[in-house]
């Protein structure tokens, strides 16, 4: 069964841990501006929106890219990025409607989500479960792929 | 290591902005933060120099473990010489800027001189500028976080910032970072002010490394944090009810000061309490609290998210208003609530969000109105000095209205801002003061806590109940439940607390975490993290070292043991009722024994024994 | 059924593997005429400034990879189109079958009608073999004019620049980018590119080009000294490569397609550069020549080419990103605004940053960014899901950095 | 006899449903001990961190004791919490 990143925005408190967690994994420190995960904080409401990729099933970046530097991984079902393949075009970071794949300037290459290969550290590293790494039945994966299509370019298949 | 090892000193008077290293061997003795930010403090300022003038200094400085992943690793502290009090002032504030500011690879920034005109310090990683801010002079800090966000079109960017209530010469002025958390207390933002700075903005992206051993850090935290989700009060207690679940309780054991001080227990206590935020009201059915939030990488989560009833008459024609912000915390609540003797909850939250939005120290201004309403009950002020408020005890129109004041430095706004001390001596009534060294009283009263009296009268930045919580022990049980009502054994107690918070605060940790956890778990964190070795007992000994470098500090400022004293009405009043009723606080009966375990002389200084016992400068 | 494809870049690539997906046992052959494996034109920049060797430049990173799926890819050109006899010859002289033919045969490089461009030391800079050129004819110290500051001319810059020429920039209009990015932005970058010691020569015209000797050229220009130089780069905008099917097909700027990517023969399909699809922005149809449209192009008019399918397309977002010496800019559908639509700037010209958002009534349709490569994602999010923002627009009006947030608040529940 | 019995934070919900601001008044035998009452309404003993008899703290081992209560006394009982 292949599990995926289920987020509960209504237990998330805004501490960050999670985008601590990632880019220390990622990235080698404690680094939320190069975490893959954000938590968007919406002041006014009272509310934590931790967010990131999807791993949609066409994935648009991995589509957009023009030198097969995305790829599906067999075992997560994530799009990974191959470092020593991208080129740093960032095509993928306009061609992905979710925002979810960004340029990193210091390395010149795209980062995205690609779920720590099966043991996400942001869900780990999540004090209130806010971040789980569940079965994807469970997870309304469906529910957020079809949120997804409506953002296709082709109306009906 | 965990120390970024680089420090910012901005010359506000050159307009200068350059990085120098951090003295390890300095860090190796203070630890960071708090401490350390101490140690270049009292090697640069002449302890006798004008609070408001350019020779005092200003540090905002991170602890070795802000911005790491260790809990509530997110706290910075500012220091400089209060206004309010003359001796030193260090407040800690958690949020989110002091892990940005780590993040952009600094330890700490120090800020000297004066600015000839409005200044802020933008910080982005290696880069750092002061910029005019004349066009944000004048504004609230949250116009000037908005401004500053548009400014520089980062969602991301962190902004602390001072308010106009400092730009007008309140003596309580806070620095509010990050819109609603504060390095409150001992009128920081006063200072800030005085040297024409209204803000600092920082973004990092270099991140935190530099672990000693990163492997066994990222155990001890892992293994720590799950202490603290464990444990009822740091994993069940914070997170839903706040500090504020503490005002029934404080009220029930009769150490909730109520109108000035003047009572111990007030009726209005549920209806503002922990537990009101959480009833739906009668308006649109919805709680005052909306959730809780957490500030960087706490895994506690105490922060109140709230909102005020739009129906209200404090915003029921101000819509800017009617959205979530930083709500009620204990302490705040009972200085705007109880000690004033207004039992409306909206009113409350409103004034705390005016104190947020304006950066005022809600304890002091809560405080000071409470004074200002006992000298007009009194008839020694009236509706012509207040400018026609009544400001009777128990009137929220009162409160709400001279918080609008106070906030912008209008009208008898001005007097407010004065602080309580000064206030009560310019309308000739000192003893209605209820501060000890010039700084207000938080929510706890001495005479039905006996180890908070001696914490207030030898507490390094004047009446505080943060330098040694000892209600943790008095009336909570942690770690071990002592009588609140018995003296003896209090000075090692209030001793110990102090020691072992200056410490916490100078490690980058929140002390909220010390409900959970003690040295023992803290110890580790830093050990796993930070160049040296790092026990037990090298903790409690850093400790111990900071309170008395902050101690030579002030003695040099001119205080001496007659300053370590309370207001009379809590040494000759006794308390009305509760379990404390008929007693005072006892502190002639704690303080020699507490001079003498610090090894001070009887005038409180430090003698030359203590001084070279903890390698202080001479 | 027996599929041919003519043109191998992302579009005849991307509808080659949609076809082989959708039908495992169709006929599928792929025509490049170029003589190297299929490869992409984003990444020249990247193997100019040395950052890839040609195969990082390849769509596909295994030698097999068509053979693999059973697509047979054939490197020769195709000289003629029978469309009644559903037949094409290619100029080795085999003739080719189809019962659905795809034209992606991408655009190429517009000669502006001067004198000179066909002289010796005049490139473009579009294939492979043009970034060989210039390679090879850049070298440290040499004088180099760069005609054209478009989306090529711009995205070359660096590699340029780090080869250590000295380097002018002509461009006719009066910014760079013009067709990609407003006034400021344009102007910000031509700053930008100044301060890294680039001459950038705005509104401004090469007259003519001639054979200074030596291997120089001669560059007249309109209102400046003229340059005498060692290598001209031409990078004045492509245009789409139809001849094939001039008089067979409808054409306009290029192919017309309707929204099955079909051409006026049931037939044949266009797909990416040639294509002049459907516009998301303007309901209208155009050449976009970019690679997420080409993209598209492919899949959908593979998906429609197979038997039984029918993807109707709904438009492609115009959308771009561009590296400029570092300084990064986007541009995403009616940047330009929409009639009677709202915008809203935030711009910081000392930190070279800048966004514009265009809205028509609460909905976002077009966008330009500068130095921001966070989410920008979300910007073609919201204007491909047309998200009526309700009370965020006001919020996006005071801060259009907002907009992720105005994002999720609709996107999540 | 009747005392008043505050329950705070999460123990409100074990309340009477006629309880108002987390206390109620309620009828309990003269030599009642505080654990027959935690245990009448349900606290979980573990829960009862914060015992206090009119503002008295009183320890977990003296909870079975006999006696302790007299009528219009007030029982008010906190789990773990804290502050500051």
């Amino acid at each position: 069964m292949q599990r995926s990143l289920h987020i509960d925005p209504g237990k998330c408190t805004g501490c960050l841990q999670c985008e601590m967690a990632c880019s220390y994994e990622n990235e080698g420190a404690f680094n939320p501006a190069k975490s893959r995960i954000k938590v968007f904080s919406f002041h006014d409401e009272g509310r934590y929106v931790p967010y990131t990729c999807t791993q949609c099933d066409e994935a648009w970046c991995m589509q957009a890219c023009p030198v097969d530097a995305i790829v599906v991984n067999p075992i997560t079902g994530s799009k990974d990025i191959i470092n020593d393949r991208c080129v740093g075009c960032k095509v993928c970071t306009i061609a992905c409607p979710f925002g979810t794949v960004n340029y990193n300037s210091s390395t010149g290459k795209v980062v995205k989500c690609d779920l720590c290969g099966g043991d996400p550290q942001c869900a780990s590293a999540c004090p209130t479960s806010a971040i789980t790494y569940i079965d994807a039945d469970a997870t309304g994966l469906d529910r957020m792929r079809q949120w997804a299509s409506k953002t296709d370019t082709q109306a009906a298949a | 290591m965990a120390w970024t090892k680089q420090i910012l000193r901005v010359n506000l008077t050159e307009g200068t902005v350059n990085a120098e290293p951090l003295n390890m061997e300095w860090a190796n003795e203070y630890l960071g933060q708090r401490g350390l930010a101490t140690r270049y403090f009292v090697d640069e300022v002449d302890a006798t120099c004008d609070a408001l003038g350019p020779d005092n200094k200003l540090i905002m400085a991170t602890g070795p473990l802000t911005g790491t992943m260790a809990s509530t690793g997110g706290r910075y502290s500012v220091i400089c010489k209060s206004p309010l009090t003359g001796v030193m002032a260090c407040s800690n504030s958690g949020g989110f800027i002091g892990a940005e500011l780590k993040n952009a690879g600094w330890d700490m920034v120090i800020f000297e001189g004066q600015s000839p005109t409005p200044v802020y310090l933008h910080v982005e990683n290696e880069k750092a500028e002061l910029i005019p801010a004349d066009d944000l002079w004048g504004k609230s800090v949250w116009e000037t976080d908005e401004l500053l966000h548009q400014k520089h079109q980062d969602p991301q960017l962190r902004i602390a910032a001072i308010g106009r209530s400092a730009e007008e010469g309140c003596l309580f002025a806070a620095v509010v970072n990050d819109l609603h958390r504060a390095a409150g207390r001992s009128g920081v933002g006063t200072v800030m002010a005085s040297k024409n700075l209204k803000a600092v903005a920082v973004r990092g992206s270099k991140g935190v490394g530099n672990i000693k051993d990163p492997i066994r850090f990222m155990r001890e935290t892992a293994d720590q944090k799950k202490v603290l989700a464990e444990n009822a009060v740091t994993g069940t207690g914070l997170p839903t009810y706040g500090t504020q679940v503490l005002m029934n309780v404080i009220n029930e054991l009769g150490a909730l000061p109520t109108r000035n001080m003047s009572e111990v227990q007030f009726e209005g206590a549920h209806d503002v309490s922990g537990e009101a935020m959480h009833e739906p009201r009668k308006s649109d059915g919805k709680p005052n609290l909306t959730t809780n939030g957490a500030c960087f990488g706490c895994t506690i989560a105490c922060g109140r998210i709230s909102t005020v009833d739009k129906t209200h008459f404090s915003v029921a024609d101000k819509p800017e208003y009617w959205g979530n912000s930083g709500g009620l915390e204990y302490e705040a609540a009972w200085a705007l609530g109880p000690d004033t003797g207004v039992n409306d909850i909206d009113a409350l939250t409103y004034v705390n969000f005016l104190c947020n939005e304006d950066g005022m120290d809600p304890i002091s201004f809560g405080s000071t109105v409470a004074a200002a309403m006992e000298l007009y009950e009194a008839g020694d002020i009236n509706s012509e000095t207040t400018g026609g408020i009544e400001l009777k005890f128990g009137s929220a129109e009162a409160l709400v209205a001279i918080a609008e004041l106070t906030a912008k430095g209008e009208g008898f706004g001005k007097d407010i801002g004065l602080g309580s001390k000064r206030l009560c001596e310019k309308y000739g009534k000192p003893e209605f003061s209820m501060t000890v060294k010039g700084q207000e009283f938080p929510a706890y009263d001495p005479r039905g806590i006996q180890g908070m009296g001696l914490t207030y009268a030898t507490s390094n930045r004047g009446a505080c109940h943060l330098r040694s919580y000892t209600v943790s022990s008095e009336v909570l049980g942690i770690p071990v439940k002592t009588d609140p009502l018995e003296t003896e054994g209090k000075p090692e107690l209030v001793m110990a607390f102090q020691d072992a918070t200056a410490a916490v605060d100078s490690s980058g940790l929140c002390i909220f975490t010390t409900f959970a956890w003690s040295l023992e778990n803290i110890a580790p964190q830093i050990d796993a993290a930070c160049e040296g070795d790092w026990s037990v007992e090298k903790c409690a000994e850093v400790g111990a070292r900071i309170w008395q470098l902050e101690r030579d500090f002030n003695n040099r400022a001119g205080m001496t043991a007659a300053d370590d004293t309370l207001p009379q009405r809590l040494l000759k009043d006794a308390a009305n009722a509760g379990p404390a009723e008929g007693r005072v606080c006892d502190l002639d009966q704690m303080i020699p024994q507490y001079y003498e375990l610090r090894g001070w002389d009887s005038e409180g200084r430090l003698t030359d024994e203590t001084r070279s016992r903890y390698g202080l400068p001479a | 059924m027996s599929h041919v494809i003519i043109g191998t870049g992302p579009a005849g690539v991307i509808a080659a593997e949609t076809l082989r997906k959708r039908m495992p046992e169709a006929a599928i052959t792929l025509i490049g005429e170029e003589p190297e494996l299929p490869y992409s034109r984003m990444a020249l920049p990247y193997h100019l400034i040395g950052d890839i060797q040609e195969a990082g430049t390849h769509l596909r990173k295994t030698a097999d990879h068509f053979a693999q799926h059973n697509i047979e890819l054939l490197q020769q050109r195709v000289t003629t189109v029978a469309a009644a006899e559903q037949q094409l010859s290619l100029n080795n002289g085999q003739t080719l079958s189809y019962d659905k033919l795809l034209l992606a045969t991408g655009s190429k490089p517009m000669r502006p009608p001067i004198d000179g461009m066909d002289l010796p030391g005049v490139v473009n800079c579009w294939t492979l073999a043009d970034a060989r050129q210039i390679i090879a004819g850049a070298a440290p110290g040499d004088k180099v004019v760069l005609m054209g500051a478009g989306f090529i001319g711009c995205i070359i810059l660096e590699a340029l620049a780090r080869r250590g020429v000295d380097l002018t920039v002509v461009e006719m209009e009066n910014r760079m980018v013009p067709r990609m990015m407003d006034e400021q932005s344009g102007g910000l970058l031509k700053t930008w590119c100044e301060n890294k010691g680039v001459n950038v020569l705005t509104s401004t015209r090469v007259n003519a080009v001639s054979d200074a000797g030596g291997g120089q050229l001669g560059i007249d220009l309109d209102g400046h000294e003229s340059m005498t130089v060692d290598l001209l780069i031409s990078a004045t905008g492509v245009r789409p490569n139809s001849e094939l099917v001039d008089g067979i097909v409808d054409t306009n700027h290029g192919i017309l397609v309707n929204e099955y990517l079909q051409s006026s023969d049931p037939n044949i399909y266009a797909a990416g550069d040639v294509a002049e699809g459907k516009d998301f922005s303007t309901g209208g149809y155009s050449v976009q020549a970019i690679q997420p449209t080409a993209v598209e192009h492919g899949y959908l008019a593979a998906t429609n080419m197979s038997a039984g399918a029918e993807s109707l397309h709904r438009g492609s977002i115009n959308m771009n990103v561009l590296d400029t010496m570092g300084l990064i800019s986007s541009s995403f559908g009616l940047w330009e605004g929409a009639e009677s639509g709202d915008e809203t700037t935030l711009g910081d010209p000392a930190r070279f940053k800048y966004i514009n958002l265009q809205f028509a009534d609460d909905v976002l349709v077009g966008a330009n960014t500068l130095g921001i490569t966070q989410h920008i994602g979300v910007l073609r999010g919201l204007i491909q899901n047309q998200t009526p923002l309700g009370k965020w627009k006001a919020k996006l009006m005071a801060d259009p950095t907002r907009v992720m947030e105005a994002y999720l608040a609709h996107r999540v529940p | 006899m009747k005392i008043t019995l505050k329950l705070y934070a999460q123990l409100g919900d074990l309340l009477p449903p006629d309880a108002l601001k987390n206390q109620a008044n309620i009828e309990v035998a003269e030599d009642v001990s505080l654990n027959e009452i935690i245990d009448r309404f349900k606290v979980p003993r573990e829960w009862a961190h914060l015992v206090l008899l009119n503002g008295t703290f009183i320890c977990d081992t003296d909870r079975d004791q006999r006696g302790q209560l007299k009528a219009n006394d007030t029982l008010a009982i906190w789990p773990p919490v804290a502050g500051g």
